[in-house]
């Protein structure tokens, strides 16, 4: 079987898993769907091992291998297959997507067991698994915007999917609309692509991307990173992520830190041949990708919702990677997507097993001493924390160092951002720790008592943010929580990624082992910029750096939250408010949106509806015809008076006219 | 094989013919089997219909009124063939809905009420086979009468004045375009020659610039009221309020397409020049349209506004591909006729599915939380929405693609504008979604899963709506043609850099 | 004598008649105005079939006559059912139909 | 003594085979009339309207054996033309009439009036409208319309105990007289400017020796003209049509209606298309603005009518505006076109007013819009009719409404009045507000008509004896035939066009 079939099987298992569960929903007993769901996802990873090992056995330069199925679309030049593309760089992501994604299927069987929901979010989780393979797999743009609005899609379906919560449903909208707007990026940008190369498959696009003005490649490249960036969260267009956190717990794993928000460091990684013919739009992208990882790590440092303070840690990291891809280092932006992939999933999976304990709860403020009550728990999530501060040894410690190391080789501009990277590394790691510290130490609290003394807290079901009574039907969470310490399905889902996060960096030890790279580079053969990667003593230099900033921040808050907790509570409330106000409220960038186009929108609609509706539409069109009508009516019913001898004055009148106007004309 | 269109196009009328025999309480009998006739004989003719071939096929053409030059002259290309397909297979669907539906039991007069639904059914394949402009006059016109006593007699509330503006309203226009075609017919007529309506001869001779242009304002008036297009839906919110459901059902589906179909057959081949001249203009209509159903459809409460307006737009987006005047322009037109005409079905039966939950009121403000017990409905209606929002992946993304393609060649501003109501569509459905099926149950809602009736007209549609999302070139491959033949003419007038097949 | 005088003549009477029409609000009187107009007519004929010298007008004016004596019985009749109704003999007050 | 018997006097030449519809008619009359002298339920009821049709039918039999196309010379010392015109227009008027005889049956009016009379007056009236439709001459001319219109004048008084019949009757004496004088004075002038009565000796005339601005010619055009369109009730002549309509017993109101109207667009056709058939003369744009003001006053007249004579007595007058754009344009499609409209007008109008007597002799609100409520359920038998022809009037397609206004556009465009096609159009848009208002009305019961008083009308529920079809057989038969007719005629019209075909072919001079 060539490298391809593999990649159809790969789409494959997922879709037809999808199909199962969705035709199947009413007869699917106990925990049978999530099984069927995972073994499904399992299948399309094994697919995947065998594509590397298809692949792997290839030359170098025949390591692209196009497939087509049949015409999608075709008519009048436009010319679209269903078609996928293996290459190292698709493999490598349907090996992260698909193996991170079983992980998580095997976290959820157990996570949301007691949800009455239980088979339409494996439905759910799976359709999102084969979306995201077409997505990476896809061959050619239009297969690409299918993908990307695809998992669009399924991510809407699964942050409401607790449909009957107001906050889920609007958070979902939210993701929707904005990811709309990617999407239609993406079609104006393919068309631009389309009107210069002739072509919307990857290959004859780069081909003939040289024939482009540089204009016309940067506008494309432009719109191309409007959808990117609404994908992957990045400023403008990333309000929606934290609010998206209204998604169960393994969705947020899922898509909202391990796959689908890194589908925009994707994106650029694949059409690199024509981010490198448009510089200018490759710098856009770097300075909205560090402008982003500070301002979301700044944010995470004030927010005390867990899953949300994970979130906004996610969007800073795919800033490093936006950063990194931009600065044309592919390896070490796949190389970081990969890693963050382990230690995100892995810090949501622990996240989940913490406020499962918390009977629901996710505010940080009422968490705490959770150490001794779930040690697995504590342990994983220590160690995600550990490879996302970066600390040294730890796979985030490599991949990360990685790029700011590029990113600084590449100088001028780039030095700036780099120096701004190492910063937002500092405040990272701080913000990591905090999670780590208020969670797991200091005294503990009630829910951790009772689960010391081995029973599981419950409060009585309510909206974790705004907290609104529930019930525990369909459409709100289940009553049963599932805690990593009882469930062995989550704890074999955290353990290997636990694993991974510790070693994933041995396949990118600069100096010792870069595997990642030179399987890599047959993806990105004929880019420029694959030589220009900084010397084995600059990234270890870069290293060293990076090693002693994490174990900064980790220090600062260890000061701050176990030593000192009083005074940090000082700081905020009294020093430091105006600025933890500001951060409170995420750069008041809702608020900005809000005003700028929410209302105004609606606002419009309303005038439209009340006022253009019934008074333009209706009253001049219509009712301007019709009384034009009725006057003309009343005037000929006023002149039949029923007076004879008006009708006789009207005649003698009408024949003098006549003859008045033959007079006239003829002389 | 040889297919006789008279009798597709008869088909129905002789079904009511002999329900009218039929006691009043069978007479849906009839009705039935004339369009399930039809729809089988359309059926084999979508599978008998040559692809590959240029021109018209299957013509009927005979003299019917030698003294004007009238020819009883029908025939199916790509233009058409998908939309004579989905009249008859929707009027099925229409009518076993009207006859099973609880709602539509009690009505009186049922003989009366079938006679119409078949009149309608068979005056609208007219339009949509006429290949004589004076036939397609004809059948254009006597389109409106059934719908006239459809929604005036057996509607909601409010019907009888609802029904008689959109008739006045919809007959302005299409009496303009009658002194329009009448004079399209009189002064094309060669010295000498003896006048013909025949599509076809029309096309020979060409009149000169300044007639081309009156004579396509008066046929641009009669399409876009019928479509209907900003600012002429006056008629549109009333008589979609009014309308009987499974009537409203054919008649947003099917009807609101004769209209834009009509600029892909006559205007475009016959006027060219004009075309080309009033571009710009009927983009500008088109653009508007499509934004402004949009912020409309989002701030409607009463769901079959939403889906109205929504219609509007998405109408909008059918006129910027005919009027891109680029055949990729045209081909995404056709293709969106026949995939709005499916979500615009789907959804109106949906509605009906909703108001059965929510205590029989079509208003989101009483919905909500449906989606609790009837997941299948949901999912159903899920997928709706993603077409109507042109979902990538559904058949209307490669529709609206090809239409903003088209768009994008000539007019690229005006594309980008149109391009906005992409997203606004996606807030309008969305939130149409939502506040059916989402969020807490609205009081005097009892959520329960679809019933047999409902799967059986809902479920059909999706899964063609699906079908043509996995294989979209089904249709691009049947309409090239026919695209093709229809922008020729422009082409030939434009400057040649617009020919965009590289 | 020139005929242009009888023309004249002619198109006085006619005049008068029809002013009379217009303004007299007994059908009687409007009757015998009409009477009046016709044979401004019949006058205006004859000056013609003179000025001409053909019989045409002649004859023509013969058939006038003819056709204003049945106007006259016609309307008569009208005016003695109307009086029998005890309804107004008014032209004014005959306004009934109006709208 | 002798030789005065031989002397032969040397009389016109008479094609008596040619005049035969005429001795059929008048005969008719005479016969009619004096078998009305013997009293009795048999002859009143049954004989007289017997003979009527009997004479209506020889009338149509003569005419068809008559039927020869072409340019025919003149009879009677170029009195009267028996041309394929005049023969048309006669199969309309003997049609009309029928359907009269028909729906008259049982009215008020004829029991009041005298069936003998009723009847001899309306055969009267019909050969008047002979003589007046193939009058190829001045004096006959005049004849013709003097003797249409003077049993007219009876027949709408004829119901002689309604007061609003007796209004009617002398308002149309009155201002009937009036016209018909100044149509009398018109030709006058017109006999004094050529020196010639007959049509053919005008146009020669007209074409050497007489200057086209004689200022004689030109008023007497004008007057000959005014007292036509009177008849023809074109606006601003139009305003007697109303009241009269309302006023007289509705067949008779449907008579006139429909023969009246023909006979006097024929007559126009005669005298503008013959005798002053002249290009230099351009009489058309006086027409075709008389036309348009025709067009846009009847039918703005006819909204918020709730009398549904009077509405159609207004729709008439539009009606009248868009045969006179085939007149204007004087071509050989446009008599075609105006003949067309005319019998499928025919047609439409008679199975209306059949309708109107059906129900005004059941209803106590008689012609008003309030009687039609709900008469879709009451009795469809009349309310398909009504449906039918109300559609057909606003030209909606499958009528023979629809193919008329086709044609008449044809011919307005081809003769280069393109605007007075599209004015057609316009005029059709107002109709149809208040043609479907009765259609709604019908069938939509319950529909709010603006009251003054603003107060809710409802339908008549269900089944009620005095609204059943049944009770009178033959005003619905005549309204269900008429109907079918319009029907028929919408589809198929080969017939009425080969018709036509046969009448454009007479006045040949025409293009």
């Amino acid at each position: 079987m060539s490298p391809a079939d593999y990649g159809w099987l790969v789409l494959g298992f997922p879709l037809l898993g999808t199909l199962v569960l969705a035709f199947g929903w009413r007869r699917l007993p106990g925990r049978s769907a999530g099984w069927i769901g995972s073994a499904s996802i399992l299948a399309s990873f094994i697919s995947a091992l065998g594509a590397l090992q298809q692949l792997q056995d290839r030359p170098e330069e025949e390591r692209h291998i196009a497939s087509s199925l049949f015409d999608y679309a075709d008519t009048f030049g436009v010319s679209v297959d269903l078609a996928i593309l293996v290459d190292p760089l698709s493999v490598l992501m349907m090996l992260v997507v698909s193996g991170v994604s079983f992980l998580i299927h095997l976290y959820s069987v157990a996570y949301m067991a007691g949800d009455r929901g239980y088979v339409r979010f494996f439905a759910y989780l799976n359709y999102f698994v084969f979306s995201m393979l077409l997505l990476v797999l896809a061959g050619n743009f239009v297969l690409l915007i299918v993908g990307w609005a695809f998992v669009g899609a399924a991510s809407y379906l699964l942050i409401s999917f607790w449909y009957r919560r107001e906050t889920a449903t609007r958070a979902g909208i939210k993701a929707f609309v904005m990811n709309v707007i990617g999407d239609v990026g993406l079609v104006i940008g393919a068309f631009l692509l389309f009107d210069g190369t002739g072509a919307l498959d990857y290959g004859g696009v780069f081909e003939n991307a040289h024939l482009m003005s540089n204009g016309q490649v940067t506008a494309a490249c432009l719109c191309l990173l409007v959808g990117a960036f609404a994908k992957s969260a990045q400023i403008p267009l990333h309000t929606w992520l934290p609010d998206a956190m209204e998604g169960p717990t393994p969705v947020s794993a899922l898509i909202h830190a391990a796959t689908m928000v890194t589908a925009g460091v994707y994106l650029i990684a694949r059409t690199h041949p024509l981010f490198e013919l448009a510089p200018t739009a490759a710098d856009v992208a770097a300075i909205l990708g560090t402008l982003t990882l500070v301002v979301a790590a700044s944010i995470a440092l004030v927010v005390t919702d867990l899953k949300r303070v994970i979130a906004y840690s996610t969007m800073s990291q795919i800033g490093y990677m936006v950063l990194g891809v931009s600065a044309f280092a592919y390896g070490a932006g796949m190389f970081h997507l990969m890693t963050h992939a382990f230690f995100k999933a892995l810090l949501f999976m622990g996240a989940g097993s913490v406020i499962a304990g918390m009977g629901g709860v996710q505010s940080l403020d009422r968490m705490g001493g959770f150490r001794r009550a779930m040690p697995f728990t504590f342990v994983t999530f220590t160690i995600g924390a550990l490879a996302l501060a970066g600390f040294p040894l730890t796979a985030g410690f490599f991949s990360k160092d990685e790029i700011i190391a590029f990113t600084l080789n590449r100088g001028g501009l780039y030095t700036v951002l780099g120096v701004i990277a190492y910063v937002a590394a500092f405040v990272t790691a701080f913000y990591a720790f905090r999670m780590v510290f208020r969670v797991f130490f200091g005294e503990p609290v009630d829910e951790a008592r009772e689960l010391e003394r081995g029973h599981l807290a419950h409060h009585d079901p309510a909206n974790p943010m705004t907290g609104e009574p529930e019930d525990t039907d369909v459409g709100f969470p289940g009553p049963e929580h599932h805690i990593a310490e009882r469930e062995w399905p989550m704890k074999a889902a955290m353990a290997p990624l636990a694993l991974l996060s510790i070693i994933g960096g041995i396949v990118g030890i600069p100096g010792v082992s870069e595997t990642l790279e030179h399987f890599l580079e047959p993806a990105f053969e004929g880019s420029d910029y694959l030589d220009t990667a900084p010397s084995d003593s600059d990234k270890t230099l870069g290293l060293v750096i990076g090693g002693v900033i994490s174990l900064a921040g980790i220090a600062l808050a260890w000061f701050l939250y176990l030593v000192r907790s009083a005074t940090t509570l000082r700081l905020r409330d009294y020093q430091l408010r105006r600025v933890h106000d500001f951060l409170a409220h995420k750069w008041y960038f809702d608020e900005l949106y809000d005003a700028a186009f929410v209302r105004p929108m609606a606002a419009a609609g309303r005038y439209g509806r009340t006022v253009v509706e019934s008074v333009f539409v209706q009253d001049v069109i219509i009712g301007g015809a019709t009384s034009v009508v009725r006057a003309g009516s009343s005037f000929a019913r006023g002149l039949q008076t029923g007076y004879l001898r008006s009708y006789a004055a009207l005649l003698v009148t009408g024949v003098a006219g006549l003859a008045l106007y033959f007079l006239i004309t003829s002389s | 094989m040889t297919i006789h269109l008279s009798i597709v196009l008869f088909l129905p009328l002789a079904g009511a013919v002999v329900g009218a025999f039929l006691p009043a309480a069978r007479s849906h009998w009839g009705v039935l089997a004339g369009s399930v006739g039809t729809a089988l004989y359309a059926i084999v003719l979508a599978f008998d219909f040559d692809r590959g071939a240029d021109g018209l096929q299957y013509v009927t053409d005979d003299t019917w009124i030698s003294e004007l030059g009238i020819h009883w002259s029908l025939g199916v290309d790509g233009l058409n063939v998908w939309l004579i397909l989905l009249t008859a297979l929707l009027w099925v669907g229409a009518i076993v809905y009207g006859w099973r539906a609880e709602r539509f039991r009690t009505r009186q007069r049922p003989a009366l009420f079938w006679f119409h639904v078949a009149l309608a059914e068979t005056a609208v394949l007219g339009a949509f086979m006429a290949q004589d402009l004076a036939v397609f006059v004809f059948f254009f016109d006597l389109m409106l009468v059934p719908f006239f006593f459809l929604i005036g007699q057996w509607g909601e509330e409010n019907r009888v004045p609802a029904t008689i503006k959109m008739m006045i309203y919809t007959l302005v226009g299409s009496l303009l375009m009658l002194a329009g075609a009448v004079a399209l017919g009189v002064l094309s007529t060669p010295e000498g020659g003896h006048i013909s309506f025949a599509l076809a001869d029309l096309q020979q001779n060409t009149l000169g610039e300044g007639t081309q242009q009156w004579i396509f304002l008066l046929f641009a008036a009669a399409f876009l009221v019928k479509a209907p297009v900003f600012p002429l839906h006056g008629w549109m919110p009333d008589a979609y309020r009014a309308a009987p459901l499974p009537v409203l059902v054919v008649f947003s589906a099917i009807v609101s397409k004769v209209g834009v179909y009509g600029f892909l057959r006559i205007v475009l081949p016959i006027l060219p020049d004009a075309s080309v001249h009033f571009q710009d203009l009927m983009i500008a209509f088109a653009v508007v349209s499509i934004l402004y159903g949009s912020v409309i459809a989002f701030a409607q409460d009463d769901t079959r506004l939403v889906v109205g307006y929504s219609s509007i737009a998405q109408l909008g987006f059918i006129l910027l591909g005919i009027f891109s005047l680029d055949p990729k322009g045209s081909q995404g037109a056709v293709m969106q006729m026949v995939n709005h005409g499916l979500v615009a079905a789907g959804l109106f039966f949906a509605i009906a599915a909703l108001a059965r939950r929510s205590g029989g009121s079509e208003l989101l403000s009483r919905m909500g939380g449906i989606a609790f017990r009837a997941p299948a409905l949901a999912a159903l209606l899920l997928i709706l929405a993603f077409a109507t929002l042109a979902m990538p992946g559904t058949a209307n993304f490669v529709g609206e693609l090809l239409i903003l393609f088209g768009a994008f060649e000539d007019e690229f501003t005006w594309g980008l504008i149109a391009a906005i109501g992409v997203v606004l569509a996606s807030v309008y459905m969305i939130r149409f979604f939502i506040r059916a099926m989402h969020n807490e149950p609205g009081e005097g809602v009892q959520s329960r899963e679809a019933c047999a009736l409902e799967l059986g007209v809902i479920a059909p549609v999706v899964a063609v709506i699906v079908a043509l999302g996995v294989y979209p070139q089904v249709i691009l491959d049947g309409s090239e043609k026919g695209a093709e033949q229809a922008g020729a003419a422009v082409e030939q007038v434009q400057q040649p850099e617009v020919s965009a097949i590289r | 004598m020139d005929v242009v005088w009888f023309v004249v003549l002619s198109a006085l009477i006619f005049a008068i008649g029809a002013a009379g029409v217009m303004t007299r609000r007994s059908p009687l009187v409007i009757l015998l105005c009409t009477e009046l107009m016709l044979n401004a007519c019949t006058l205006a004929l004859l000056a013609f079939a003179r000025m001409h010298g053909s019989g045409d007008g002649q004859i023509f004016a013969l058939i006038v006559m003819v056709v204003a004596a049945c106007e006259v019985v016609i309307g008569l009749g009208l005016i003695v059912a109307i009086y029998r109704k005890r309804m107004a003999l008014d032209v004014d007050k005959l306004s009934e139909l109006r709208g | 003594m002798t030789d005065l018997l031989l002397a032969d006097i040397q009389g016109p030449e008479i094609d008596y085979a040619g005049l035969s519809p005429l001795f059929a008619l008048a005969g008719g009359t005479v016969i009619v009339l004096m078998a009305a002298l013997f009293r009795g339920p048999f002859v009143q009821r049954t004989l007289v309207p017997a003979l009527t049709l009997t004479s209506l039918g020889a009338a149509v039999g003569l005419t068809i054996w008559q039927w020869e196309t072409g340019d025919l010379e003149p009879i009677v010392e170029n009195a009267l033309a028996v041309d394929t015109l005049a023969l048309g227009a006669g199969l309309i008027f003997y049609a009309a009439a029928a359907l009269t005889v028909v729906i008259s049956l049982r009215d008020e009016a004829v029991r009041s009036a005298g069936a003998g009379e009723y009847f001899a007056l309306l055969l009267a009236s019909v050969t008047g409208m002979v003589v007046f439709a193939s009058a190829e001459n001045l004096i006959t001319l005049f004849v013709g319309i003097e003797l249409l219109s003077i049993p007219l004048y009876a027949l709408c008084a004829a119901e002689v105990r309604r007061a609003a019949s007796l209004e009617a009757g002398l308002k149309y004496l009155i201002i009937g007289s009036l016209g018909s004088a100044t149509l009398l004075y018109g030709l006058a002038m017109i006999y004094g400017a050529t020196g010639a009565t007959d049509y053919g000796a005008i146009a020669t005339a007209l074409d050497d020796t007489v200057g086209l601005d004689d200022p004689l010619l030109l008023i007497g055009i004008a007057l000959a003209a005014t007292g036509l369109a009177f008849k023809a009730s074109v606006a601003p002549f139009h305003q007697w049509s109303p009241d009269v309509y309302q006023g007289a017993p509705t067949p008779i109101t449907a008579f006139m209606a429909t023969a009246t109207k023909a006979a006097a667009f024929v007559a126009i056709l005669r005298l503008f298309d013959h005798a002053l058939g002249l290009e230099q003369l351009n009489w058309g744009p006086a027409l075709a603005a008389l036309a348009a003001v025709t067009i846009v006053i009847g039918n703005v007249g006819a909204l918020m009518q709730r009398s549904l004579k009077r509405l159609l007595a207004w729709s008439g007058v539009a009606q009248a505006g868009y045969l006179l754009a085939g007149v204007v344009v004087g071509t050989e499609l446009g008599l075609k076109a105006t003949y067309f409209y005319l019998a499928a007008y025919l047609f439409m109008n008679v199975a209306a007013f059949a309708v109107v007597v059906a129900r005004e002799r059941v209803s106590e609100t008689g012609d008003d819009l309030k009687s039609f409520e709900g008469l879709g359920q009451a009795s469809p038998l009349l309310a398909w009719p009504m449906t039918i022809a109300m559609l057909g009037l606003a030209g909606i397609p499958a009528t023979a409404g629809f193919i008329g206004k086709f044609y008449l556009i044809d011919a307005a465009v081809d003769g280069e009045y393109a605007w007075l096609g599209v004015l057609i159009v316009v005029g059709s848009m107002i109709s149809l507000a208040y043609y479907l208002r009765v259609v709604a009305t019908m069938w939509m019961g319950g529909i709010e008509v603006e009251l003054p008083s603003g107060r809710k009308v409802r339908p008549v529920g269900g089944w009620s004896p005095e609204a059943d079809a049944r009770a009178q057989p033959e005003v619905t038969g005549v309204a269900i035939l008429c109907a079918a007719a319009t029907i028929f005629f919408g589809i198929v019209p080969s017939p009425l066009f080969d018709l036509a075909r046969d009448v454009g072919t007479s006045l040949s001079h025409l293009l």
